[in-house]
């Protein structure tokens, strides 16, 4: 597969290291009320879309940048990659 | 004055071998030292930088080289990260990046991470292609570009360097880390037109 | 009918007409006791079971493609049970009993082969997680030792003592392990459930579960709606998207596996061969190609097909101890695709639903477990409760902080 | 030597005579000739038999297609099995083996099988050799076994070298027959940067197969021109001997280049390349393949494909035989006819199935249309046909045609589904293509010529337009239409014996049926079931045959039926081409310390630790067995001092001004009052609660932190900080790097350590018990201004030091202490004396952090805060995980000290019975203690922390060996930790 790195341009995707779901981006709040439940679900369960699905990427042999991919899982077809930092910022992760 | 001293060894002790079109050299006595943009200061570490070394902060995939003295590259190697390459000289190389970049960037040394070799001649490109995974056409890798990357199974740090004046060909510095250089140097020299 | 060579002979002199169909391809029935969604291997052998040992034959089979045509159809037909944690071992231990049993009990050689498979070792360390892992399969019963370099030499003079980056230094061996032609297990089981009454619907796609109040009660398909007391989903590598249909999110992810086959060749390996610095198992089939496997290519798909560096991944590690085959030719490679969990342990469990049942999260191990798999969840269907082996496969056990975590990898599929 | 069947012309060259060796008999042939060509040429028409039945096999086809005629090439460790004949180029010196045979290949004893036919059909096996259960392995398998696979593996170890490469363009033409020459060239005359590929070492395909006229020119001088030009331009790589294999993600090709395999081996020159080509745009011209006609007995060698019988005759110069036969469906049958006639060759007949055609018969040749073969009769080569009619012809050469089958393999690699064309009778590309991929000519169901051309052009400019370039308004060469009228018939009903369909795996129309009869009726089942197209071929000739039966049985039309799907690799390609150069020690790269050369030259003992090489031990003269060295080492460490090289330890540079509460993050203990210049121990728990890493961190000045790995964790502990930092606190100030390279760093453990560094540490560094406490760190210089760091920390639980040096002085610095330290005697350590010094010490190494355990299982659960937020404290806490009853880490010791523990030993109550509901743990980690001279382990048991002082038996079954210890606390050696302090 090729990945077209936000700042790179088209990169093998040899270079890079899969994580998952970019859910995992959404670290629950380790203080709420019902964290343990949150952590789990955050954790271990997987909406695993027959589709488009969002996930990370490393790009380990590259940039060390992570990345947010969209891509159809049925087809492998990528359409769209960003940087994760830039993503996380946009949803409003702070510190 | 000093009952000890320590002397230095350098990766892969000065090798060097030519072959049909393509010459492979360690290159000694250069600098590498990484130079990384706090959260929010890129702006600030870009005039910094050309106030002091005369040098633009790159573009990803690439590298720049200074104005006021043509041996500084500046070489973008990951996101807010660059390598700042320069010939060692007396005076700690750390301490000299430092007194260019202050408080701008965080400043760590890589000179003693990574095996430097060059690679060039007419089949330099012939040679790169039975093991670097990067398109080297001059209209997609030209002069100055750099790539990070896996060679063999290692990683790898490649950029085109200007061309020898005697129309010599392509010529490219490759880094690889040091710990691994004699797997690096096997590699490179498994391919044409080297055949070790 | 009966098959034997007594059925062979007289089929031959008969110009071979009397043969009848091996399972029956009959309409849909309006309700079932049991429904089976998936007639892959572990569907198949739970409907088999359910009808031979739990006397429930009201069950129906429901396959969207053609039997078989999941990853019993397209895997590295090894079997064994050289597992180390508790909740594994002894259940894989009755896996390979059952195989052990298999062709005499539903009338079928899917050839068994118990030709041993051998766990390469190759540092310290490894060496010594091997003994520890022997040791829990010698304390469930299953069989286990382990072989020095000199005794592997033996065995496989053609791997690679001498020239090796990772030298072998010993192995693990359970002679028990082997292979099974996989197809077979599909075509045995069918037929098998077929006879003891199982209808087994092919082209029957479930589009939708019929869930009121928090009980589930049968399905829709592409062939009408289909009632049931208990649905049972055994759809490994699209148990996600099905059970997506309830409402459900699994703790697993999709993955593809590759899968390799060589042109025939005159028989070479004794055995199972896994290599322990690097991914490569390799075993002989009886038609002579060269059956190997390797990682997953490490990245959520549905797309049933790999991609390159894995292929050249896999066949690195295959020279790296073997390279005698270098000259072989590589015939043919697909991908599957598989339920990774988020502990590489599968799933047998009621759901939160009353009525709908899960047999999920197979990883790439799914084969060897099809006959204890389908027993274990024929238990469950019918008793509504674990079978003995099967207690710690669980589906809230990643809440309750057990998991079944073979390699140690933690939640992070694509790693075990 | 006569090449009696040589009829001259062709695109051989006749002046240069290549000798060759089949089955020991040396023949000649010219270069220019495949082994097949040159076999006919010879009048060899046996070359093979067939897997299941042992029957006599022949030449089928002239190229990559063909399922019979495999042979074994070359010799000993050169061999290589189930090689086509109709591809493998003739050189000097070439020796090739028929395969596949018990005794000769004109009597084969396991040709007795053919007897046993009726019995062994279609999944036979299935049914039978099921008792006893016992006789699989023993008896019947053996037996099956036997007869399995068709070559044979040398056994050596392959002797040839191979590469891996990597190619870019804008477009990838795959094929040189009319169509992708043609768009190559409009591509290529656009600037577009194009690599054409093609399986066959002479460029062209049908062209020069052919005796058509392009461009007012033979058509195959046309390709060579075509090609000449390619050669010329900067732009275009050509690539012969080359196949396309695979078609993968986002244009991304597999290619195998057969760069030295048509000359004598020990060229030099690696034997095959495996590239990966990268493409923006493919255009898929693989042209098609002929298949066949099932009916009575078509499998005897003589019978061939129409189009190959004309192949041999126009491009090779050679008669298949003296009397052909024709036996055809279709128009292009007839064309092989002309060209026979027309180099002199006897036609005996043309059978044409169809009733009726518009073509004119070659002067004086039968025909029959309307007309079926039944049977063959000629028990190792084809001497007469039998018609319905009961007529029989004479003919050792029957050319059958049953139309064409475009190529449309790589358009399935990405599970892309054919579709029925009724009009050429074949399947076509499916809609869904790989991303980029286009398909041009007769794989795109265009079969005449002039069609061809167009359909390459007008690929060609699409890709030309498509990648922002000016198309230009060229046309295509002049070149004719030929007729191409085809039918659909498939299978002699009427025949007299079996009718195969697949010949290298024995499948007939019968297999078939049976398949359909016993419910084995989808297209898989049917191929499972048989085992049509399973063979080498893939069933390029004879899956189509397969389905049409399969059709008509089931009353259903093929389109209906439908086809299983092509999957790589087009043709097989060999497995050591796809590792190219990783193997044997080359398998992976190999990482070397900065102390290595110094090691090796005073002898010691290398290990592996993942990609590191690490010394092991070092022996000394006298020592007979490393636990000596060991033991040694470990007593000279403790008495006096010893120096070992830890440079494998991750090492990364944290800094920012966020860098500590970043650091507080990832670690699950207390790092928000870390003092500058002091190190503490971390440890780092995943998101689950399970331990990842442990390590030490130092605060070298207020926003600048070194932080140590595990050896093994180096890059996932990094990858790791990089997801928290990135993806979880993008705002954090925070840079990271890996040092893990730069530094050179050798422990300086022992009583005397600080009095060994005090010699070589510049004198203005105090680092005395006072000013240089436990846990201290800093930086200073050495031997005169090596800028330095000094960590006091210690794994061996001695007075110890770390001290880093730039890499560049690391082998130096080894010496150097060596050198300093002769008066304490220093002693070098290794690996294993680190291990025996940390198990003393009761610290958890790679097998206690083995990715199962918690901070509860390490005894290490206190250090975990409850007080603020970090990576894997809330799942740390789930009730199964906190359970008082857990397995805890704890020291174990030999009730009886003359006993050897054994790791991997599992904790069995005493009395008790070893079964796995008795299991109560396992020994983790084993040594001999020298200092305490007895065998010590670390292990987890359950409830370890509350059973101190009980005892209980490791048991290890696979070794035979139980043996009762006692629980102890891990620490077994200086407890109260005195040593560090002082």
């Amino acid at each position: 597969m090729i990945i077209n790195h936000p700042l790179l341009g088209p990169r093998d995707a040899t270079e890079f290291s899969y994580l998952g779901d970019a859910s995992l981006m959404h670290r629950p709040e380790w203080q709420s009320d019902d964290a343990e439940n949150q952590f789990y679900e955050y954790q271990y369960l997987r909406d695993n879309k027959a589709g488009i699905h969002r996930e990370l990427w490393y790009h380990e042999q590259g940039d060390r940048s992570w990345l947010v991919v969209t891509r159809n899982t049925l087809t492998h077809e990528i359409s769209s990659v960003e940087l994760a930092s830039d993503v996380a910022r946009r949803e409003g992760r702070s510190r | 004055m000093f009952d000890y001293k320590l002397s230095p060894k350098s990766p892969l002790d000065g090798f060097v071998l030519e072959a049909d079109g393509a010459r492979l050299r360690e290159i000694n006595g250069f600098a590498l030292i990484s130079i990384a943009a706090p959260h929010q200061g890129e702006g600030a570490l870009k005039s910094v930088l050309k106030n002091t070394l005369g040098i633009d902060l790159p573009k990803p995939g690439f590298s720049s080289r200074s104005e006021t003295t043509p041996d500084i590259t500046l070489m973008s190697v990951g996101h807010d990260q660059w390598f700042v390459r320069f010939l060692e000289t007396e005076k700690s190389s750390v301490e000299w990046v430092a007194d260019a970049v202050g408080n701008f960037a965080a400043i760590t040394d890589q000179s003693d991470s990574w095996t430097q070799i060059e690679l060039s001649g007419i089949s330099a490109r012939m040679s790169l292609e039975c093991v670097l995974p990067v398109d080297t056409d001059p209209s997609v890798f030209p002069e100055g570009a750099v790539s990070r990357t896996v060679l063999e199974h290692l990683g790898v740090i490649v950029t085109r360097q200007p061309n020898a004046a005697d129309g010599g060909g392509y010529c490219f510095l490759l880094l690889s880390p040091r710990s691994s250089a004699k797997s690096f140097l096997h590699a490179l020299t498994g391919s044409p037109p080297f055949h070790f | 009918m009966r098959y034997s060579v007594l059925s062979l002979l007289k089929e031959a002199f008969n110009g071979n007409k009397g043969w009848k169909p091996a399972w029956r391809d009959p309409e849909p029935q309006a309700e079932y006791d049991v429904i089976i969604v998936g007639g892959g291997g572990h569907g198949l052998a739970t409907a088999y079971y359910l009808a031979r040992e739990f006397g429930i034959n009201r069950v129906a089979v429901l396959e969207k493609g053609w039997i078989g045509s999941g990853n019993v159809g397209r895997n590295t037909t090894i079997i064994r049970s050289n597992y180390l944690l508790d909740g594994n071992q002894p259940f894989y231990e009755q896996s390979l009993k059952l195989w052990e049993g298999l062709e005499q009990d539903f009338n079928y050689n899917a050839m068994v082969s118990q030709r041993g498979i051998i766990n390469l070792y190759h540092s310290d360390p490894q060496r010594d997680a091997f003994v520890r892992r022997a040791n829990s399969m010698r304390l469930s019963g299953a069989d286990a030792e382990i072989l020095n370099q000199n005794t592997i030499r033996e065995m496989c003079p053609f791997l690679d003592f001498d020239n090796a980056r990772f030298p072998i230094q010993g192995g693990l061996i359970q002679r028990r392990g082997g292979t099974v032609r996989h197809d077979a297990v599909a075509w045995g089981y069918a037929r098998g459930a077929d006879q003891r009454g199982v209808d087994i619907l092919q082209n029957c796609e479930v589009t939708d579960f019929i869930i009121e109040n928090g009980v589930c009660s049968g399905v829709e398909t592409n062939r009408g709606s289909i009632r049931a007391n208990k649905v049972g989903v055994a759809v490994a590598g699209s148990s996600g998207r099905v059970m997506a249909q309830a409402g459900m999110r699994l703790p697993i992810e999709t993955h593809v596996l590759q899968a390799f086959v060589s042109e025939g060749l005159k028989p070479v390996l004794p055995g199972v061969i896994t290599f322990g610095a690097g991914h490569f198992y390799v075993s002989q089939s009886d038609k002579g190609g060269l059956v190997f496997g390797g990682d997953i290519d490490g990245y959520n798909s549905y797309a049933q097909r790999g991609n390159l560096p894995v292929v050249e991944d896999v066949c690195e590690s295959g020279m790296a101890i073997m390279p005698m085959i270098g000259r072989s030719k590589l015939l043919r490679m697909w991908g599957g695709v598989m339920d990774m969990s988020m502990d590489g342990s599968p799933i047998i469990d009621k759901t939160p639903i009353d009525g709908l049942y899960l047999n999920a999260g197979w990883c790439y191990g799914g084969f060897k477990a099809t006959p204890a798999s389908g027993w274990c969840f024929a238990h469950l269907l019918a008793k509504d409760e674990p079978h003995k082996t099967a207690t710690k496969y669980r589906l809230d056990r990643f809440k309750r902080g057990a998991m079944v975590d073979e390699r140690g990898a933690g939640a992070q599929p694509n790693l075990h | 030597m006569t090449q009696k069947n040589r009829i001259g012309g062709g695109l051989i060259d006749q002046n240069r005579s290549v000798q060759f060796n089949f089955d020991g008999r040396l023949f000649e042939g010219y270069e220019g000739d495949t082994l097949a060509s040159a076999l006919l040429a010879n009048d060899v028409k046996l070359v093979g038999r067939s897997f299941k039945y042992h029957r006599p096999r022949g030449i089928f086809s002239a190229g990559s297609e063909e399922p019979s005629a495999l042979v074994t090439l070359r010799e000993g460790a050169y061999s290589e099995p189930n090689a086509r004949a109709t591809v493998t180029e003739i050189y000097d010196g070439l020796s090739a083996r028929s395969q596949n045979k018990f005794g000769s290949l004109n009597f084969d004893l396991m040709a007795i099988n053919d007897l046993l036919s009726p019995l062994l059909t279609a999944g036979f096996y299935y049914k039978t050799f099921m008792w006893p259960a016992v006789f699989w392995e023993k008896v019947y398998e053996p037996i099956i076994r036997q007869a399995a696979g068709l070559g044979k593996l040398s056994g050596a170890e392959d002797p040839d070298r191979y590469n891996k490469g990597f190619l870019y363009c804008d477009l990838l033409v795959i094929g040189t027959g009319p169509s992708g020459l043609m768009a190559a060239l409009t591509a290529a005359r656009a600037g577009l940067r194009v690599i054409v590929a093609d399986e066959d070492f002479r460029m062209g395909g049908r062209l020069n197969a052919e005796r058509y006229e392009v461009g007012e020119m033979p058509a195959a001088d046309w390709a060579a021109a075509t090609l000449a030009e390619f050669m010329s331009m900067d732009n275009v790589r050509v690539m012969s001997r080359t196949t396309i294999f695979g078609a993968y993600d986002h244009g991304i090709y597999g290619a195998l280049e057969r760069v030295s395999d048509h000359v004598a081996e020990g060229s030099g020159d690696v034997r095959q390349i495996a590239w990966r080509i990268y493409t923006k745009r493919a255009i898929l011209a693989a042209g098609s393949t002929e298949r066949s006609i099932a009916f009575g007995n078509n499998d005897r060698p003589g019978v061939m494909m129409a189009g190959s019988v004309r192949a041999y005759v126009n491009r090779w110069g050679v008669a298949p035989g003296k009397r052909v036969a024709i036996f055809t469906n279709n128009d292009d049958g007839w064309q092989t006819a002309y060209d026979l006639q027309g180099q002199g060759v006897e036609v005996s007949a043309i059978v044409d199935s169809r009733e009726q055609t518009t073509l004119l018969p070659p002067k004086g040749v039968r025909v029959v249309l309307g007309g079926r073969i039944v049977d063959t009769k000629g028990r190792l080569g084809l001497k007469k046909i039998i018609l319905s009619d009961g007529q029989d012809v004479a003919a050792d050469c029957l050319a059958v045609s049953g139309g064409w089958s475009p190529n449309v393999h790589l358009t399935c690699h990405q599970r892309g589904i054919p579709v029925w064309d009724d009009k050429i009778v074949g399947f076509v590309p499916g809609a869904t293509l790989p991303m980029g991929m286009a398909v041009a000519g007769a794989a795109n169901g265009v079969m005449t010529l002039n069609a061809c051309l167009q359909s390459g052009l007008d690929a060609g400019n699409s890709v030309v337009e498509a990648l922002g370039r000016t198309v230009s308004k060229s046309k295509t060469p002049k070149a004719q239409d030929e007729v191409s009228a085809a039918s659909a018939f498939w299978y002699v009903n009427e025949s007299k014996g079996r009718a195969w369909l697949d010949l290298q795996n024995d499948i007939t129309a019968k297999d078939v049926k049976l398949s359909y009869q016993e419910g084995f009726r989808s297209v898989e089942h049917l191929k499972r079931y048989t085992t049509i197209g399973m063979a080498t071929d893939q069933g390029k000739t004879s899956n189509i045959l397969g389905l049409a039966v399969m059709a008509e049985i089931s009353g259903k039309s093929i389109a209906e039926t439908g086809t299983t799907i092509f999957r790589p690799p087009y043709t097989p390609v060999s497995i050591a081409a796809l590792a190219g150069r990783s193997r044997g020690k080359d398998f992976r790269p190999a990482r070397l310390t900065p102390s290595h050369n110094w090691a090796a030259e005073q002898g010691a003992v290398f290990v592996n630790t993942g990609a590191w090489r690490r010394a092991q031990w070092f022996p000394k003269e006298g020592e007979t067995h490393w636990r000596q060295s060991v033991n040694r080492e470990v007593l000279a460490t403790r008495a006096s001092v010893g120096i070992c090289d830890v440079s494998t330890l991750g090492k990364i540079d944290i800094q920012g001004k966020d860098a500590t509460d970043f650091i507080n993050r990832v670690y699950a203990n207390a790092f928000a009052k870390l003092a500058i210049g002091k190190t503490r121990y971390g440890l780092m728990l995943r998101e689950d609660g399970l331990v990842m890493d442990d390590g030490t961190t130092a605060r070298l000045s207020e926003h600048h932190y070194l932080m140590t790995t595990t050896t093994a964790n180096a890059v996932s502990v990094f990858r790791h900080l990089e997801f928290c930092h990135q993806c979880l606190w993008p705002n954090l100030d925070v840079q990271l790097i890996s040092a893990t390279e730069q530094f050179a760093q050798i422990a300086v453990a022992g009583p005397n350590s600080r009095k060994l560094l005090e010699k070589i540490i510049d004198p203005e560094y105090d680092i005395s018990n006072d000013a240089f406490a436990f846990m201290a760190c800093g930086d200073i210089t050495v031997c005169g201004g090596i800028k330095s760091r000094l960590f006091r920390i210690s794994f061996s639980g001695e007075l110890a030091y770390e001290i880093a040096v730039p890499t560049r002085y690391g082998d130096s610095l080894m010496r150097v202490l060596m050198d300093a330290g002769d008066e304490f005697d220093v002693t070098p350590y290794g690996t294993e004396a680190l291990g025996v010094m940390r198990i003393e010490k009761g610290h958890a190494a790679g097998n206690e952090l083995n990715g199962q355990t918690t901070a509860l299982n390490l005894g290490l659960g206190k250090i975990v805060s409850r007080k603020k937020d970090c990576i894997g404290n809330i799942l740390s806490l789930r009730e199964e995980m906190v359970r008082n009853d857990g397995l805890r880490l704890v020291g174990f010791k030999p009730v009886d000290p003359a006993m050897s523990l054994n790791a991997g030993s599992h904790f069995i109550g005493v009395g008790a019975e070893a079964k796995t509901s008795n299991d109560q743990g396992w020994m983790s980690s084993v040594t001999y203690s020298p200092n305490l001279e007895t065998s010590i382990g670390l292990g987890f048991i359950k409830s370890g922390d509350q059973r101190m002082g009980e005892k209980v038996r490791a048991v290890d079954l696979v070794n035979n060996k139980s043996v009762e210890v006692e629980i102890t606390s891990p620490h077994f050696f200086d407890p109260e930790g005195g040593r560090l302090r002082v």
